[in-house]
């Protein structure tokens, strides 16, 4: 066990662990950002895994989760946009901060890895998890004007 | 369609082209002919994709 | 070597799933899924088993609620004139 | 027999199962063990024939025909979703309306939708190389083309997918992989075995002889198999309604 798992695993217990509560109690608008906030803190964790575990190509994993797990809650934001229009989620200050932690993780891998493609590849998931879910967030909180059948 | 709907729709997808295969040779970790091959192919697949997709949402 | 890591997402994963059984409405079920589908990725990664990982967030986190979604998307739309939803 | 005696014989049974699975327990590998008889001899198999990921080297080489049966399984599930959301006598169908999307969420879903694909490309085209292969790969691209459904509407979607070529294409891949295994047959080989290509050079794109094959038609079947699977879903739950008017 390094320093990178340990803090994979803190940041997995406590972060992920959160966002359980929070999908499995509360109200609908609470359950949704949770729901978007467990991908964007797993993405990282996994960076942390491959780096820890000595195994560039772990990172793929992350490059899928940063690309689908913002479709995902798309998913949920296009198709409860009526549910979620009654009672809007607000939450950007954790979605700001979360997005930051990811940015955090990504910037200090870049900084360990060096110049050179992989850290372009480190740099582009980590660009396409920050942005995919602050469009997720935006989406949440209204990105749907109205449902209808479409 | 006119010349010039076709010149800009052409230009659209040689920039998906090689922003893409720029894409796959960061995600590749050695790079050599066949991987340069295989990776301009799958990016001419997705900028048609992009363009098609654009058409499709602006097209109405 | 990396048991507390292993044990960390173990609990993660069977409080996620006891979570997904206890909660009644497919939607928020659906939500409480797709979570369950990543902290799956997340023990198959810290068991060595990226393949199945992959497998697991390709399919778990977009692919399962696009389909529960619309399954609840059409049952509501049939029962949608009785009970007053929005079709 | 009654209810009691049906819940004495489970009780019996389950108990055997029971004590059976915790006497294997016991004999089991310790648990991340350095050792283990079967992986050993994989890794083994997977090195002699140059193939960098041994999870590729067991689906599409060592256990390739279990792949077919795999492959088969997701085919007729599709063949029997296709049939039962078929569009019934009693149904018509309603046009979808247009949904108005935020500037965001729409840009965000044309950019990503070519990214996704072409990692999805990726992930199908390095299976054998790094952690992935056809079935990831597939399910991500088919999942990038319904970015499409989730940032604009159906109708858009619609135009960039005609479903029947993709049915097509589905049955297409499937065969391909067979042809592929009936070619070690006329080789005066066996089904499926890897004696067709020469094995390359580790590591690289075209290494593991028909690993790579057989990958990417596993990835394209997939890929058409789910955008088909998506597409009777989204049929029933967007433009299929009864035809009385009432949806």
């Amino acid at each position: 066990m390094n320093g990178w798992t340990l803090t994979a695993t803190v940041a997995l217990g406590a972060g992920v662990g959160a966002t359980v509560w929070g999908v499995a109690t509360g109200p609908l608008r609470r359950r949704v950002v949770a729901q978007n906030l467990s991908s964007a803190l797993a993405c990282p964790g996994l960076l942390l895994l491959a780096q820890g575990y000595g195994r560039p190509a772990y990172i793929d994993l992350a490059l899928v989760l940063a690309l689908l797990g913002p479709v995902g809650t798309l998913v949920f934001a296009r198709l409860l946009a009526d549910d979620l229009a009654e009672d809007p989620p607000h939450a950007w200050g954790v979605t700001f901060a979360v997005a930051g932690y990811g940015a955090v993780v990504v910037l200090v891998l870049c900084a360990v890895t060096g110049p050179g493609r992989a850290m372009v590849k480190l740099l582009v998931i980590g660009a396409l998890l920050i942005g995919g879910n602050l469009v997720a967030s935006r989406a949440l909180s209204g990105g749907f004007a109205r449902s209808r059948r479409g | 369609m006119d010349a010039q709907t076709a010149l800009r729709g052409a230009l659209e997808v040689l920039l998906w082209w090689a922003g893409l295969t720029v894409l796959w040779l960061v995600l590749i970790s050695t790079v050599d002919t066949l991987e340069w091959v295989v990776g301009a192919s799958a990016a001419l697949v997705g900028a048609l994709a992009a363009r098609a997709a654009r058409r499709a949402v602006g097209g109405r | 070597m990396d048991d507390p890591l292993i044990v960390v997402v173990l609990l993660l994963v069977a409080a996620t799933a006891t979570a997904a059984v206890a909660v009644r409405d497919p939607v928020r079920q659906a939500l409480v899924l797709s979570v369950l589908g990543v902290a799956l990725a997340l023990l198959f990664t810290v068991a060595q088993a990226p393949d199945v990982g992959l497998s697991q967030l390709a399919v778990g986190s977009a692919l399962t609620p696009l389909l529960v979604m619309l399954s609840v998307r059409k049952v509501r739309r049939r029962q949608g004139d009785g009970k007053g939803r929005a079709p | 027999m009654t209810r009691r005696a049906r819940l004495i014989v489970l009780a019996l049974g389950g108990a055997g199962l029971a004590a059976l699975l915790i006497a294997a327990c016991f004999d089991l590998p310790r648990f991340g063990g350095p050792w283990h008889p079967y992986g050993d001899r994989a890794v083994h198999a997977s090195l002699a024939r140059r193939t960098a990921n041994t999870i590729a080297s067991v689906n599409f080489d060592q256990r390739a025909f279990d792949t077919v049966g795999e492959m088969s399984i997701l085919f007729a599930s599709v063949l029997g979703t296709v049939v039962l959301l078929r569009q019934t006598r009693d149904e018509k169908r309603a046009l979808p309306q247009p949904e108005e999307v935020a500037l965001p969420v729409r840009r965000y879903a044309l950019v990503v939708l070519p990214v996704a694909f072409v990692a999805g490309l990726y992930v199908i085209a390095h299976g054998q190389l790094s952690p992935g292969g056809g079935f990831q790969g597939g399910v991500v691209a088919a999942t990038a083309l319904h970015l499409l459904y989730l940032g604009a509407d159906y109708r858009a979607l619609e135009r960039i997918r005609p479903v029947g070529l993709y049915e097509i294409c589905d049955a297409l891949a499937a065969c391909a992989y067979v042809v592929t295994g009936l070619a070690g047959v006329l080789a005066g080989t066996a089904f499926l075995a890897n004696t067709l290509l020469p094995y390359g050079t580790f590591n690289t794109l075209s290494s593991g002889g028909i690993v790579p094959v057989l990958n990417a038609a596993i990835g394209m079947e997939v890929a058409c198999a789910v955008v088909v699977l998506l597409a009777r879903f989204l049929d029933q739950a967007v433009e299929i309604e009864e035809e009385s008017g009432k949806p």
